[in-house]
């Protein structure tokens, strides 16, 4: 009995249950009866349920653990006796006899997985047959002890609804899963890396070099993981260049839109601007790097300045500057719509002029919703990827020229975990640890602009 | 009352009053600017890949004649029939016979003349014709990157010369390339398409609206409707608010850890690739579905609770139906944002080079963005049209999705 | 002005001691550590309309509903004291929200139908608390209800128009009849007609009128001459406290004490 | 894991391939050919890692996790095939399947820079003879050389490309002095590191896998140098051309006759556990030898076949499935 | 209510005829096409204080907001007739509104202190119309406009603190000191009181009082006792109309139409 051939049976006896559990209640009602607790339907939820998720639950125990049970049955069998110790091999040669017996494969990698499929396929078979068997039992079971139940007082609803509950707090528990599974990856990740090279040297050196030898007689680089020139291309490049080119347009964008633009006007541009945003990363990075960055080396070569390269942080900046324009524009027109019409009808019936108003009432109110909506914007620019593994460099320059070429955390992310895949070389780990401080420096980021902004909000409840 | 009364009319004040108006147009006209900068920039960006890209969707094709009775291809028409047509075709060296056909008819020109995939042309003909092998065919095959870029305007000296001989002969023609839409990717540009890389791309979405979508909604829900407020729940509400913000290449590194090299699942395969990002477009969900959930007015709340309807029945009856439109304008933006990540993909995998378009969601596959980052290291010449050109594809797909939520919200967008 | 005083005065006088409906006994409404309403103690009967007057703020609507426990969506709102419906005490925890709130129904100061159709909007109340067997059931209970409402000749022939497409009065009088519909005991009314018209109002005072007497109604008004223009019983709140609590007339034209006398001739509020 | 956990993604249908980014190119033809001509298989997937970390994966384990083949520019080493035999992969079968060069491009119109093995070492080297480096142009290193800023794009350690600069350019360059020829003797360990560990300061970019990305760099940042094999050279001769090399260009004569001091082989390696367990397997490797001859479509991608009776033996290799023994590597 | 009918009668008599300040003659405003305020004429004196009463949108805040040109900032929002301000059309092109604001100060229903000092918020308007021509000036006209909103007293010692963090009467007072500080030759004041408690509502009533004769005053109120209490001469709008307009004892002792008394007699609003 296949998995899927028990699951729909099980599926159709809840439906019996349903079905029969609603045809009871029914009989509940009616003239000169109390009106009973909940509707039928209810009723038929709750003895379905209860022959639907007990079983359910059984078999998806069921399946995770029988295919233990019938490895060790296998293994038990005399044929298994003459496996070889490794381990690794063991495994390798038990899977390929599963994937034999389940006729995924057509031939085996080893001679051993044939004799054992057919053992395999009847272990299977066998265990496929009592876990079918428990979980019909515990389908009937559970339903015929909801059934027993029933009767005019009994409170269905209630009971269906607390199961309704649990199922959505279950979901947003995943929430707190991912971020856990974040934490917890990186951290563990981290600390192996922190065990190979010394956090004072990860966080305050000024060298990068991280691509060490793989075999010992090779001479690779000294594997020099001080990362401030990797954190410092970063801020470079997304806290500073993308910065003083999205502040000033988003700003006095979202300012025009709100305040002056008409409405018919402001109805088209918004969305044209927020495009801008929706712009997948790959394309800037591609923009940028095939027609922004020589545009940029070119120039810098004609003027004559020294140290120009092709991957310059002004280019990668720039791009992502013009991506993060929406992204502040949209903060800003949040926070100034939030200042009370109150204020700018203040304002306006002392007879200031509408940049008065603006400059000396509203943006003064509207500050910290600003300076939170940037703090996020910054943080949304120091984690962005494709646009700086696409146009920025791979040198770890620590230089304030915006026409040499920097490199970032995110393109330092990427380097050195593509391709290369040893999973205990600090090289390889140190990629989790530069994921950590990123996350920790959004998070940081985040969490005091969410603050910023809604204390903001609070202001003018 | 003030230490003079105001001469509204005195030339000071009315001085004053000019510089102040000339700064208020000045304002004015700064934000213009601004607005009409960043969409210049936009339009820029969009002029850039269209005119880039629009050559990709076209494809130079070279004629050939193949008397096939003259050539050294020992092929029966009598075997095409029936099931094992494909062996047939296996089983001879049609790339040869192409070549020396090509030799005979242009001779000098004919090095370099055809794409390296035209054979591929030359089989499907075949089987589609048999006929064909019992006389001289006319076909006409992809030419080679080179004639390709040089019939677009942009090739090199010897290429375009050649061009220009095989013009005079009437030899070449250019036209849309329907391959580009229904091929998977390959070494030679000519004869690239972006199926495959679409084709990951649809599962891999269809994996993330699977889980995002239910789990979205669901914790939006218990979130604005029952969750009581203790320290849970705020922990949950500040994961969700602080996932939106994580980088979306920690998710990457997420799922190479967690699903990777922890759980084991298979490399490059949608199924990954969906998992991650549905990790990534959730709080998106949740978020978007909380402001749609909190839109909803209180007093249909009330009114429903008034007349005695359960909590979780004043949700399902009235409060989700209500909020859907924004339930689904969030998902489709967060979708779109999914659809364009890049980052996290490389993280597991999913930049091999797959030639054939995936099955199933475990079946190694790439998505457009990847493929386009991808197609944008190629140094060849005919990628570079075709990049843009798949980014073409990607923004026509992103933009009707946004289209279709800005749509939504208009639409559905209410004043209570 | 006098006009409303002689109004006042004419209404029909309550029976001298009519059998409570619902009953509050030392009732006290916190909001967190915030006392909203302190220790109120009053009867409502099923003969008379009553009628909760006082300032902004005062309380009326927290102490409306806590009525029918509507206050527990408020996660911060608490009570204390005890509250009868027909001797039963509904903050007990046998008592089922649910089936309460269906006994005790409620009328919102803005009208808030449903967006859906009319006939939606009466059938829903009746549809989930199971009262009709089926369709032809149901037709009968909808025409009911916005009979007695006043809407039916109004709506016969667009039930299945939206409810949110009626004039503001005819959604008010619409929420009525859904509240009618479940067949309640009682009917609380929070400002029903602060959002109306006169010519609105007046609908919605008349059919008060009529329902009286079936239902026990409670209404809170900001408007003290519809205090007087619809109930028998006037109750005055003032901080929290029920500072008076009477025979409409009484209240009106010879309060007992001066708070109560400051605002109904406007000297406050 | 257990591996005998897990679900049914276990079993695999396709073929596998990792390593050398300089292979890649001609595997991926190879591959995509292989999808065409054979409907019935699925196309190989094929991974860029560079040599020495694909080897790493290929030597991991028998089974449908491992990889079937890894490209290699260079010869398996001694340590790595112990590798793979610790971990029960006994059947590595060498192919040879051409030859490449060691190729020093530049953007087009730059200025050329004739280099030597000795201007290569003293210019890349951490520590030319011992000292530091600190030559800022390459006419610091030989003033016939021009005054041009030292910018090379290089291969990382996990590339075979990287391997060859060091044992084909960089230690032939250094061993020009006799003090470090005779170092080679006393102290095989400080030998390596004066010879061939490479700057860090900034001078020598390591580029990562990616070869395209490299010839894009020089190209758009002219008086720089890349390094990499000779087929990108030959793909992008519109873009950059070659140095030359103690006078020799890189060309397809030159390397195929091993005058160019750069050329070197190329290798796949293939699982032998795996032959026949994997769909297709057998059949790819046909197609590659139906491929790399001196008319196969790959010396249109720029791989330099091998001589004759190279060619012969991977033909049996192929065919035999002998796998290599570790005494006849270093 | 007969405490009110006598407080409106002991009000106050305006003279006569007083010379009017401004004066609106048949102005309409439309929103779109929606025509808010229909045909509308009266004049408004510098000695009384005219007061505008009428239900909920009946137009009361939109004719006010035309009379210094508030509406300008809504789109929509359009005028027909002629206002004059001192005989000057104030909707001609000759007309700056950067000054006529200043000439026709305003006071809103919430009170709306910027979130800057309390200083700051007085020398806002001074500021930007240059009234002031040094720190020493300014600080006198920041004390004599606080003085004459009677606020001085109370805030002398905290002029620095955040105009927000005073209470709700505070901040209105110092809204009125706000409008004043620019030495406004009307001010407009939009249901001043209808945000405060008893004690700050008197407070401001009583300022208003002062204020009379200095400015020319109008306000919008719908609390009729109020209206009564602090205007001369009361409008009665109805449904964009101006019911009727006169002075203020004889509105609220013997209205003409049958409309303001129904309005005045509470049977709607
Ligand atoms: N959800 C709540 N949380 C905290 N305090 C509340 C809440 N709702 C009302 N209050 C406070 O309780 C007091 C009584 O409010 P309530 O709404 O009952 O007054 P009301 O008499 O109905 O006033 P109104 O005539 O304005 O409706 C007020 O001080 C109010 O601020
Ligand atoms: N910005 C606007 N756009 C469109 N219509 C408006 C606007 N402002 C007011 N109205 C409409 O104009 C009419 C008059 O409104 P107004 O605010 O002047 O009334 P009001 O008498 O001040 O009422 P209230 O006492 O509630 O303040 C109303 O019908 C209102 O809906
Ligand atoms: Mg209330
Ligand atoms: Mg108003
Ligand atoms: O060919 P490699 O990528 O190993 O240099």
């Amino acid at each position: 009995m296949s998995l899927l051939a028990i699951t729909l049976l099980i599926l159709g006896l809840g439906l019996v249950a349903w079905l029969t559990a609603r045809a009871k209640a029914m009989a509940f009602a009616g003239p000169g009866k109390a009106r009973p607790h909940s509707l039928p339907s209810y009723h038929g939820w709750y003895v379905a349920l209860w022959a639907l998720v007990p079983a359910l639950l059984f078999l998806a125990i069921w399946s995770s653990v029988s295919g233990g049970l019938v490895t060790q049955a296998v293994l038990d069998n005399p044929a298994a006796a003459n496996l070889p110790a490794e381990p690794m091999q063991r495994a390798s040669i038990l899977s390929e006899a599963r994937a034999l017996a389940g006729d995924e494969l057509r031939a085996a990698f080893n001679p051993e997985a044939r004799t054992l499929a057919p053992v395999y396929e009847e272990a299977t078979n066998r265990y496929a047959l009592i876990g079918g068997a428990v979980a019909l039992l515990l389908a009937f079971a559970g339903g015929a002890y909801a059934y027993t139940r029933l009767s005019p007082h009994f409170r269905a609803r209630t009971r269906v609804e607390r199961l309704v509950m649990g199922l959505l707090l279950l979901a947003s528990l995943i929430a707190i899963l991912t971020t856990l599974g974040i934490v917890l990856s990186l951290l563990f990740e981290s600390l192996r890396f922190f065990s190979m090279v010394s956090p004072i040297e990860f966080l305050f050196g000024t060298n990068w070099s991280p691509q060490t030898a793989i075999r010992a007689d090779q001479a690779g680089s000294s594997g020099a993981f001080g990362a401030i020139p990797l954190f410092w291309g970063t801020v470079f490049i997304g806290a500073i260049i993308a910065m003083i080119v999205a502040i000033p347009l988003g700003l006095m964008s979202a300012i025009y839109l709100t305040q002056y633009a008409k409405p018919a006007v402001r109805r088209w541009m918004k969305p044209i601007l927020e495009v801008l945003a929706g712009v997948p990363t790959v394309v800037y990075g591609y923009f940028a790097a095939l027609t922004v960055a020589p545009a940029v080396r070119d120039f810098a070569v004609a003027v004559g300045i020294p140290g120009a390269s092709s991957e310059s942080a002004l280019a990668a900046g720039l791009v992502m500057g013009i991506m993060i324009i929406p992204f502040v524009s949209s903060m800003a027109d949040d926070s100034i719509a939030a200042v009370p019409q109150a204020m700018r009808d203040g304002s306006l019936a002392m007879g200031a002029t509408t940049s008065e108003t603006i400059k000396k009432v509203l943006v003064p109110a509207a500050l910290p919703g600003v300076v939170g909506g940037v703090l996020l914007a910054v943080s949304r620019a120091i984690g962005e990827t494709m646009i700086v593994v696409m146009a920025a460099g791979l040198a770890a320059n620590l230089t304030a020229n915006p026409f040499a070429s920097v490199t970032t955390v995110t393109t330092q992310i990427v380097q050195l975990l593509t391709g290369d895949q040893e999973f205990d070389s600090a090289k390889t780990l140190a990629a989790f640890a530069l994921g950590l401080v990123l996350f920790i420096v959004t998070l940081l980021l985040n969490i005091v602009a969410l603050r910023v902004v809604k204390k903001y909000r609070e202001a003018y409840e | 009352m003030n230490v003079q009364p105001t001469h509204w009319r005195s030339d000071a004040m009315q001085r004053r009053i000019r510089r102040r108006y000339a700064a208020e147009r000045r304002f004015r006209l700064l934000g213009l600017g601004a607005v009409l900068l960043s969409a210049a920039f936009l339009a820029f960006l969009l002029v850039t890949m269209v005119a880039n890209g629009a050559r990709g969707f076209t494809q130079t094709e070279v004629r050939l004649d193949i008397d096939f009775p003259a050539s050294d291809l020992f092929l029966d028409p009598a075997q095409l029939e029936g099931s094992n047509a494909d062996a047939a075709l296996a089983a001879v060296d049609l790339h040869g016979t192409m070549r020396a056909a090509a030799e005979r008819q242009y001779g000098q020109l004919a090095k370099g003349l055809l794409s390296d995939g035209a054979w591929l042309r030359l089989r499907e003909a075949i089987r589609d014709d048999p006929a064909m092998l019992n006389g001289v065919a006319t076909l006409w095959l992809p030419a080679s990157d080179a004639i390709d870029v040089a019939a677009k305007g942009a090739g090199a000296p010897e290429a375009e010369a050649a061009y220009q001989q095989l013009k005079e002969r009437e030899a070449v023609s250019t036209g849309f390339n329907s391959r580009f839409l229904t091929g998977a990717d390959a070494t030679d540009p000519t004869v690239v398409g972006i199926w495959g890389a679409f084709k990951g791309s649809l599962l891999t979405m269809l994996v993330t609206l699977a889980l995002a979508f239910p789990i979205g909604v669901l914790s939006a829900v218990y979130l604005e409707e029952y969750a009581p407020r203790n320290r849970w729940t705020d922990m949950i509400e500040v994961s969700i608010n602080n996932l939106a913000a994580v980088p979306s290449i920690i998710f990457g590194l997420l799922g190479l850890a967690v699903f990777l090299n922890f759980m084991h699942l298979p490399r490059s395969a949608p199924l990954v690739g969906g998992i991650t990002l549905a990790l990534m477009t959730m709080p998106v969900i949740v978020i978007a579905g909380r402001n749609a959930i909190k839109s909803v007015p209180p007093s249909i709340r009330d009114a429903a609770l008034g007349i005695g309807a359960s909590r979780v029945q004043v949700v399902f009856h009235h409060v989700l139906p209500l909020a859907l439109p924004g339930i689904l304008t969030g998902t489709i933006i967060g979708m779109a944002r999914a659809l364009g990540e890049t980052a996290p993909l490389l993280m597991i995998g999913m930049r091999a080079f797959i030639a054939t378009p995936p099955g199933g969601i475990t079946d190694p596959a790439t998505v457009l963005p990847v493929q386009i980052y991808l197609w944008s290291d190629e140094v060849s010449r005919g990628f570079v049209e075709k990049t843009s050109a798949a980014i073409i594809v990607l923004l026509v797909f992103l933009l009707a999705m946004n289209g279709i939520a800005i749509y939504l919200r208009n639409k559905f967008e209410r004043r209570w | 002005m006098t006009d409303t005083i002689e109004r006042a005065t004419t209404a029909p006088t309550a029976p001298a001691a009519p059998a409570a409906k619902m009953t509050a006994r030392g009732v006290s409404v916190f909001y967190g550590d915030k006392k909203a309403i302190d220790d109120v103690s009053i009867d409502v009967s099923q003969e008379n309309v009553t009628a909760f007057i006082g300032p902004s703020g005062c309380g009326k609507s927290t102490f409306l509903r806590t009525l029918n426990r509507m206050n527990d969506t408020i996660p911060s709102a608490r009570v204390e004291g005890r509250i009868e419906l027909e001797g039963e005490n509904i903050y007990a925890s046998s008592m089922d929200v649910v089936q309460l709130r269906a006994r005790v129904g409620m009328v919102f100061q803005k009208p808030n139908p449903f967006p859906k159709s009319i006939y939606e909007n009466v059938a829903y109340g009746p549809r989930i608390h199971g009262l009709a067997s089926g369709k032809a059931d149901m037709d009968v209970i909808v025409e009911k209800s916005l009979r007695k409402a006043g809407l039916w000749d109004e709506v016969k022939d667009r039930l299945q128009d939206s409810g949110t497409a009626l004039s503001g009065g005819q959604q008010q009088r619409l929420c009525i009849a859904r509240a009618i519909a479940v067949d309640p005991e009682v009917i609380l009314m929070d400002e029903p007609c602060s959002a109306l018209d006169p010519i609105a109002t007046a609908k919605i005072e008349e059919l008060i009128h009529e329902l009286r007497g079936r239902f026990a109604i409670v209404i809170v008004t900001h408007n003290m001459q519809q205090a007087a223009r619809v109930s028998q019983r006037t109750a005055f709140f003032h901080l929290g406290n029920l500072v008076e609590y009477g025979e409409t007339s009484e209240i009106f034209t010879n309060p007992r004490e001066t708070r109560t006398k400051d605002y109904i001739t406007g000297r406050y509020g | 894991g257990d591996g005998a956990g897990g679900g049914a993604g276990d079993a695999r249908s396709q073929i596998r391939i990792v390593g050398s980014s300089t292979v890649y190119p001609f595997t991926t033809a190879v591959a995509e050919r292989f999808g065409q001509a054979n409907p019935n298989f699925s196309a190989p997937i094929v991974e860029s890692t560079g040599t020495g970390a694909g080897l790493e994966l290929f030597c991991a384990g028998v089974g449908t996790k491992h990889p079937d083949v890894a490209n290699a520019s260079r010869r398996i080493k001694a340590s790595e095939l112990a590798d793979c035999q610790a971990n029960g992969v006994n059947q590595v079968i060498e192919v040879p399947v051409g030859i490449d060069g060691l190729a020093f491009i530049q953007a087009n119109g730059a200025q050329p820079i004739p280099l030597t093995l000795e201007d290569v070492y003293e210019a890349i080297a951490a520590t030319p003879y011992g000292k530091p480096n600190t030559a800022k142009t390459w006419a610091d290193v030989n003033p016939d050389l021009p005054a041009v800023k030292i910018q090379v794009y290089g291969p990382p350690p996990t590339s075979g490309t990287r391997d060859a600069l060091a044992e084909m350019i960089l230690e032939k360059g250094c061993t020009t002095n006799p003090e470090m020829k005779a170092l080679k003797d006393s102290d095989e360990d400080q030998y390596k590191s004066v010879c061939t560990k490479v700057r860090e300061d900034g001078v020598y970019v390591e580029a990562g896998e990616n070869d395209n990305l490299l010839v894009q760099k020089v190209a758009a940042n002219p008086g720089s140098v890349g390094i990499m094999g000779y087929s990108f050279l030959e793909e992008n001769s519109d873009k950059v051309r070659g140095l030359t090399l103690n006078g020799v260009t890189p060309t397809y004569e030159t390397i195929s006759s091993f005058d160019y001091p750069g050329a070197r082989p190329l290798y796949i390696y293939v699982k032998g556990e795996h032959i026949s367990a994997v769909p297709g397997l057998r059949e790819f490797l046909a197609e590659y030898a139906s491929a790399w001859g001196d008319d196969g479509y790959l010396a249109d991608r720029g791989l330099v076949a091998s001589p004759a009776d190279v060619q012969a033996s991977a033909k049996t290799a192929i065919t035999s499935l002998t796998p290599v023994k570790a005494s006849d590597l270093k």
